[in-house]
């Protein structure tokens, strides 16, 4: 058990999983000499070469289908997008080629690839540098959506990623880099593809995941204060979903909300929020909330883009409403 | 990973026979699609554009390819059993896709074809990844990305070359120019008409060779896999022509008569078995032979193609994921949990 | 009021629209000498030149990005994707750029163009020809999504979008295009952006759009004859949605189903669903149900592809199901 | 829609002043940063690149564009306001986006920016849509893309130029090449750095010119432009250098101070300066006036910047959809009406 950030358990996974397989090669913009836009791979092209830690020119599409062609030849390689802001051009390499190669070849062909980015506000960088998008893939049969919000989590979760048959989209939080946490490289947080519960509470439950899994965490903390006793688990793996942890906590404390970063119109705490409400339905006290990115591009005002998103007192406060029914003053 | 060389009259006869077996092939999926018995109407015939057997020949086992959705004459040439792509073509369970890729789908990973691709371009990218796998374990492969004219307009391909000659990749483009992207002419969708002019732009080793003259389309194929495999990609343009329409409901109203009389003159196959008889290499009665079986052999495959049982329905949560991972759950048993017994508290 | 289909009432808006108002230009492949992969725009090259019907090279993400920069120096652009499926290339630019450059630019750059597609299954065209892909539009703020399901609604609903200073996706179904229906130019079956109730009921609402509200209306008249009345609305306008009416709706019947014909996982029913469970929380019996694509692919065998959307028989099922609480054959 | 056509020195000496005008923006917006100011760090200046004016002053009233990440200088070049680019860079409500944009995103409608682009490439195809707007008009207008040497690797590009060669269209594509895109230098990111090259086999004129001579970008400029109005599109590379790092946070550790010493030592706003007192189309003093002048102008913007008022919160539901349409509602006012007064039966 270590000390690390977030971004250096990353480095960390990938440095590890280079060294135990060979079939791993990263390609991405500025992953190699530059070290990641954000220095997430800062010296592995010193260790790994500039064969397998490929410098690729700006062409995100290509990029992602390179990766998938790797992928069907034997490689196992990690494609990076700069920013999930830049999934968009990708979409059809992504949704049309990684996720559906197996299927429509009848089995034969995986796509054993993984895709990492970061997303998120958090540093003024506006509309097109600060979305969470997470749903379009999410929507997406065959490709897997992971989303750490630990450092524990950015580890292990990046180590499983590399060891499965199928494309995954690992997402990462730009505001979560510098962020410090235990790593056990021997320890995961939980199983490979299920829900883990952050805090355990008897009032209600939220339902969280990436950043705001820890402004919900912090939103706990102020609840219990006034005594109420929120339980918080992190989704950790979008899609596909382990529904059953989340279907017994729901059950167990009647009341539930999901927050995340996204845009909350069609988002994945709707889709979470659809499927608590039709199989907890007798269960709940109150409908499942959702609290969400404002249906908004995002703003480069500081103020604005803070403001856009949900933050640890308006979780706080809304949880409170839920479980208390006492309005906030903000709901005046 | 030498091929074994054959004398060379011999392997021209195998061209000429590979040719007419994609013909006989591409008809009988013509009549597949008359006796209803198709998945769908989405079939492209590569009619016109047999000379590819140019490139397929020059590839050796262990190479790699991506296709379009007029891949079917390509796949045979790399070895396609057509017996199984007429029954995945008609949606069955023993087609190479389980009946779940059908004509724009088929892929064999086996024989090395990555996959045919419904996205114009799609498919491109894909080789460029192989490469870097071929480079990388220094293996001796090359992957070679066959798609028509109409990709010459997808950006992807111009990122994908790129990567290719920054990375010295042992790779091929492949652009099977039939004239047309459906109704579109190329002089309609290209602003100059040079493609190894572009290929040659992002530092490729670009050529054009004639669709017509199978023999010719071999001899720059030759050259540009031997360059290829030394990690100095390549880009062919094979200048053919489209027999027939579109798709099956197609009928080109969009071009004349004329035009299409002076294209389907430049027919390879044709071409090459008059070039048999000329020089020798087989007399009328071989050829009629090579002719016969070829026909045989795909009236066989159309009959098992229609004879052959459709997949189950529960296959169709099969391989969404890899084995060992659950399948997606149906809707049925999702209801069920929401509406059925112990549903409510 | 004429008989028309739903393709030549496409056609007819646009022929009709582009009379009027001359800073219409089509751009797509194939709207010309072709008159469109499925014969929309048949004709209208003649009609109204090359230089406002514009057949394009197979460049989907430059026709959307040459139909913004239209829309931004005056003109009206109609892009045209052949497919739905398309859209992930273009994804950049519909959501980054179409949707986002009014409120980037601080309101000085409206981008008021259409985009026009078509989606969904019954051609046996496999998965990357046969997708329902509304629900990436939804999550995109400043895009708005129309997908007509009838005849008048083809009509009208295009006629209005192209008046419209914001984007709109516009997709059409290919399962419908030979549909008959009435065609009156003079009377739209609702106001721009309002859901309609295509049949009244009193015991459950179903919400659908584009084709399947016809599975759901057929479903509807075999629930009748065993005495359910099911009311079903047709939410025509998915995004901006008009609430209003369905939570009406559904407060009364205390019982829905929203039908999709897409992967039901992250889908405009989820969406949906996630609304109505919270805002009609204490008038529900029974929880909102989904009913949508299976969670795959779509496969290319005819039965397969059937079998993985909703059909008229399965909404039945399920619908009785819900108000009389017996279970269907196949959920034994 | 002609130009008004000045003697040649003195528009030489406008041109030197813009440039000047645009190195003391920059400056100006690196203090802003660090006196933590700005909306963010991702703010790229454009210095070393200021003979982007040979192109800007190349346009006329009425010509559009669009720019990317590293735009501020092209603005200015075509008549952008100091003070609303400073306050827009701040986040603030009198800047040009009313603090939504930042320095990334950046446009005047009046002045005919369609905007500044976050997405490399991302601006290209829209003035091909612009073009196709003045081919139908008849307009007589231009629109010019300008881009970095990042977005060669672009496919759109492709796409664009393609579709601009087709269709006769009135646009110029103009790389700024200042040979780094991050921390890429531009031979590693092209198989074959021919730029021109690249557009030429698209069937563009395609020229390159000396970024360290703003006079030479200018001629080719205008030629260029002259063609581009007459339906031939245009391609021009400035062939630059990025004096500083990628964006504010880069110390550019990827390249050698003797690279760099030799990279700003092609600097043409001090070549343009030694040029006009050579040719003695004015002396010292007079340009050190013009310098003061314009050190003066930015320093207003800059004040003006910090002193300029946040917008308010509730801005943020402006502008999503054109004014007159409702506003997305904001998620306070939907839970109340979820748990507020009358959400319950
Ligand atoms: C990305 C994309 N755009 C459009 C289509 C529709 N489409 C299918 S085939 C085709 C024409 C392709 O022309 P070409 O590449 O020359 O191949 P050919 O059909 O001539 O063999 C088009 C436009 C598609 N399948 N994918
Ligand atoms: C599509 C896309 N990919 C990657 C990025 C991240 N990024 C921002 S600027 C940049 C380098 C661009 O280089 P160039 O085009 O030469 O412009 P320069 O910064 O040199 O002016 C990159 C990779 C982006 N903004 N958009
Ligand atoms: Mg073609
Ligand atoms: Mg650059």
């Amino acid at each position: 058990m270590i000390e690390s950030t977030y971004r250096d358990a990353i480095r960390q996974a990938l440095l590890d999983a280079m060294a135990v397989d060979p079939s791993i090669i990263l390609i991405g913009e500025e992953v190699g000499l530059y070290g990641g836009a954000y220095g997430v791979t800062k010296g592995l092209i010193d260790l790994y070469g500039p064969e397998r830690v490929i410098d690729a020119p700006i062409s995100e599409p290509a990029i992602v289908g390179a990766a998938v062609g790797a992928a069907m030849t034997g490689m196992r390689p990690v494609a990076e997008l700069m920013y999930v802001d830049f999934i968009g051009m990708t979409m059809d390499q992504l949704a049309n080629q990684a996720a559906k190669s197996r299927y429509m070849f009848g089995g034969q062909i995986g796509v054993p690839m993984v895709l990492r980015t970061q997303g998120g506000t958090g540093r003024s960088a506006a509309a097109q540098h600060s979305q969470s998008l997470e749903a379009w893939v999410m929507h997406t049969p065959g490709l897997r959506l992971v989303m750490p919000a630990t450092v524990n989590d950015a580890y292990h979760l990046l180590r499983q990623s590399l060891t499965q048959a199928d494309p995954v989209v690992f997402i990462e939080h730009k505001g979560l880099y510098t962020m410090k946490g235990a790593l056990d490289v021997d320890t995961p947080d939980g199983a490979w593809g299920a829900p883990v519960t952050r805090r355990a509470g008897r009032d209600l439950v939220i339902l969280s995941y990436s950043r705001m899994l820890h402004e919900s965490l912090a939103a706990a903390d102020r609840l219990a204060a006034s005594g109420v006793e929120a339980e918080v688990i992190d989704l950790r793996c979008l899609n596909p979903l382990d529904m059953a942890p989340l279907i017994e906590a729901v059950k167990r404390t009647g009341r539930a909300m999901v927050v995340t970063e996204a845009v909350v119109t069609g988002s994945v705490a709707s889709e979470v929020a659809a499927r608590l409400s039709e199989t907890c339905f007798d269960w709940l006290e109150e409908p499942i909330l959702r609290l969400g990115g404002e249906d908004i591009p995002i703003p480069v005002s500081p103020a604005l883009e803070r403001g856009s998103i949900p933050s640890a007192q308006l979780i706080h406060d809304t949880a409170r409403w839920l479980v208390t029914r006492e309005a906030p003053e903000w709901a005046a | 990973m030498n091929a074994v060389t054959k004398p060379a009259n011999t392997a021209a006869l195998d061209r000429y026979r590979m040719m007419r077996r994609i013909r006989s092939f591409e008809e009988r999926v013509g009549e597949l699609f008359l006796k209803g018995e198709s998945a769908g109407s989405m079939l492209h015939l590569s009619i016109g554009e047999e000379a590819v057997v140019g490139m397929t020949a020059a590839m050796q086992a262990g190479d790699t390819f991506t296709t379009h959705h007029r891949g079917h004459g390509v796949f045979i040439g790399r070895g396609g059993d057509p017996a199984r792509m007429m029954a995945e073509i008609a949606g069955k369970e023993d087609g190479y896709c389980r009946g779940k890729g059908g004509s724009m789908h088929i892929a064999d990973r086996a024989l090395g074809h990555l996959g045919a691709n419904a996205i114009v371009g799609g498919g491109i990218p894909h080789i460029v990844g192989a490469g870097l796998t071929y480079r990388n374990t220094r293996s001796g492969q090359i992957s070679v990305a066959f798609f028509g004219d109409g990709a010459m307009s997808q950006g992807i391909l111009y990122e994908s070359m790129n990567m290719a000659a920054l990375w010295h990749l042992p790779v091929i483009f492949c652009c099977i120019n039939n004239q047309y992207g459906m109704g579109t002419r190329v002089d309609r969708s290209a602003g100059h008409r040079d493609f190894p002019g572009r290929a040659e732009a992002f530092g490729l080793n670009a050529m054009r060779a004639d669709g017509a003259d199978v023999e010719a389309v071999h001899d720059a194929a030759r050259f540009l896999a031997g360059s290829a495999r030394e990690g100095r990609p390549g880009f062919l343009e094979i200048d053919a022509y489209r027999f027939y329409g579109h798709a099956r409901m197609d009928k080109s109203p969009y071009r004349t008569p004329e035009e299409e009389a002076t294209g389907r003159a430049r027919d390879p196959v044709a071409n090459a078995r008059a070039r048999m008889a000329a020089e020798g290499l087989a007399n009328t009665a071989e050829l009629d032979a090579i002719d016969t079986e070829a026909g045989t052999e795909m009236d066989h495959a159309l009959a098992h193609a229609i004879a052959a049982t459709p997949p189950a329905l529960a296959t169709m949560f099969q391989d969404v994921y890899a084995p060992g991972t659950p399948a997606p759950r149906p809707h049925a048993a999702r209801l069920m949990h929401v509406l059925g017994e112990g549903a409510r508290a």
